[in-house]
């Protein structure tokens, strides 16, 4: 596939023109595996039968050129240059049989499948970029229709949830006002009631808090009640006859005695 | 057809235009108007001939060629827009204020707003009547023949159905309630219980 | 066709499975999966049954089904690119580092950075993977079971919707390339044989 990669026309003075880019252009090859893939180029054969040892030459040489004009080269280059001394050697001298490292024919034979390979990935990244591309050959779907989500609420009750609603509004309406009122409020009947069994005792002037049964005394809204069952059953036991009341001025305790008995 | 306006170079056939039609209105983003489609074809086609043939070709398929405005466009078939949502279901329990109408309407229908207010002590809105109508478990009734003519709420047939009922009458009555521990077990004073039940039998006077 | 699933809800007529199939991939500029599609289609659809026969239906029109590694989706016939200049998205010109990266990750996928620098000679900046990371053509594969486990980059199912590829097997001249050993991971003679050589085929294997 490296064959069609170049054209087959070719003199040396285009060869020299080439080299001579090569040199300007150094800042433009990728690195030296770039720059031999362009030198071996010029060898015009199939890369599996590329001469690793002329390659190596070109490359040298090239080094050397740079050298002479003064151009920077990256160390990289220089790492590839020395490499490429030493293969080069290996590849010219005959194999010490005490070496253990790899022979020279197996280092260039690397040398030539890194080659091969970036050569094959430049093609087909080549063939790919070719090919048809989506947005600029081939189009997707211009009006397009978000798949909606719809969020849909449903409500849901038991009938436990109705029942108890329904109880709940049911007792609240129905029995609380009665049996909880009944509970808390102290009648005048009540009080005069309880009254008239105490008043027999009352010699002395009492207040008349002091009248209130015990399990009346401590919550304030049974306490009023009571209170006021208690002023109102004295104002009648008052008017019978059967007490006498004072208060000494506004706000200030009201007492209550028995009233002596008088002369009939 | 039209003539060709220009023998210099020939059409491409209407099986060609007809797929370049598809292919621009498929790939553009706006409908297409006919003399949009004419720029965009070679010299000389019929993009209201290849037009029409596309529309044919798409009759009864999943997408058909619609007409919007003087444009043409793709739209997804009528029938199959349900493709296109994604429904997520939410249950969320009935707020209180609404089980607790609702309540109201199953035992006293048919209940008008006013008596379900009342019955609750505190306004029924607007949204929570909608709501249950919404969710089909209740619907007006008839207009009451009182004054002002108001109008009746009662259950239905899908309220009976999700709550496992025959009919309204199956709904459990106060002392039911009561003996489920549903209602406060104090006995309450007897004559306002009688009261209470009398009223709530009025719609189903033939229970036993 | 596969058994009814469920003997409740019959599936629809084939034909409305393949409008369905029409109409959901007509909707969308994305491909959409086998399962994709079963999850928007009744119970007891075959989408995968109506997919080849939309494909049949579609095939020489203006615009093609199209699958992508395991999806599918409408898109232009490549002759009719020429209709749509006012539908073409300026890119942003590849660079040469781009592209060959680009290359390897699809050729030799799962592909370490090691590896890419390897084939390129050259260090790979950051800002190249990036760059083809943020298009969405590679991705990061799982990490390599090799000292130091470092991470792979595979192609995305973009890549392939992007290149009109099937899959990733049907990269040009992958054959080619396997059969001239060019994919073959070769560690420098000299150097300890690693695990990598088992690993490298991972995506490929079920390739004829």
């Amino acid at each position: 596939m490296a064959q069609d990669t170049y054209d087959t026309a070719d003199t040396s003075v285009a060869a020299r023109i080439a080299a001579e880019a090569l040199i300007v252009d150094v800042g433009a090859f990728e690195g030296p595996l770039d720059l031999l893939l362009s030198l071996s180029r010029t060898q015009k054969v199939d890369l599996r039968k590329i001469s690793i040892l002329e390659l190596a030459r070109q490359y040298l040489a090239f080094v050397e050129q740079a050298k002479a004009l003064r151009l920077e080269l990256a160390a990289d280059y220089l790492v590839m240059a020395a490499w490429l001394a030493f293969l080069k050697s290996r590849l010219l001298l005959p194999p010490d049989p005490d070496d253990e490292g790899p022979s020279g024919e197996e280092l260039a034979a690397h040398l030539a499948f890194q080659l091969e390979r970036l050569e094959a990935m430049r093609n087909v990244a080549a063939r790919l970029m070719a090919r048809d591309q989506l947005g600029r050959d081939i189009f997707a779907r211009g009006i397009t229709e978000d798949v909606t989500r719809v969020r849909r609420v449903t409500y849901t009750a038991t009938l436990l949830d109705l029942m108890q609603g329904y109880a709940r509004i049911r007792t609240r309406d129905d029995f609380r006002p009665f049996v909880m009122d009944r509970e808390n409020l102290m009648t005048m009947e009540q009080a005069l009631d309880r009254m008239r069994h105490l008043i027999g005792f009352a010699g002395e002037w009492t207040d008349i808090v002091s009248y209130l049964p015990p399990e009346w005394d401590h919550d304030p809204v049974r306490r009023r009640t009571a209170t006021a069952a208690h002023f109102a059953a004295s104002l009648e036991l008052a008017k019978e006859g059967k007490i006498e009341i004072r208060q000494g001025e506004t706000f200030s305790p009201i007492h209550i005695r028995k009233r002596a008995p008088r002369d009939v | 057809m039209s003539e060709p306006r220009d023998s210099l170079f020939e059409a491409p056939p209407m099986a060609d235009q007809e797929r370049m039609v598809e292919a621009i209105l498929f790939a553009t983003a706006d409908p297409v108007t006919v003399p949009q489609l004419a720029g965009r074809m070679p010299h000389g086609c019929d993009p209201a001939t290849a037009l029409a043939r596309v529309r044919i070709h798409y009759e009864g398929r999943g997408v058909t060629l619609q007409r919007i405005g003087d444009a043409w466009a793709f739209r997804t078939a009528p029938d199959l827009g349900f493709l296109m949502q994604h429904e997520v279901v939410e249950t969320r329990k009935l707020s209180r204020a609404a089980i607790e109408t609702l309540a109201i309407v199953a035992y006293h229908q048919p209940a008008t707003r006013a008596e379900i207010e009342e019955i609750r002590g505190v306004s029924v809105s607007r949204g929570t009547l909608d709501q249950l109508i919404e969710l089909d478990w209740i619907r007006l009734g008839r207009r009451r023949m009182s004054p002002g003519r108001p109008v009746t709420f009662i259950v239905t047939r899908h309220f009976l159905d999700h709550f496992g009922l025959e009919s309204a009458r199956d709904l459990p009555g106060l002392k039911e309630l009561r003996a489920a521990g549903l209602l406060d077990s104090r006995p309450p004073p007897g004559t306002e219980d009688e009261e209470a039940e009398a009223t709530q039998d009025d719609l189903f006077e033939d229970d036993a």
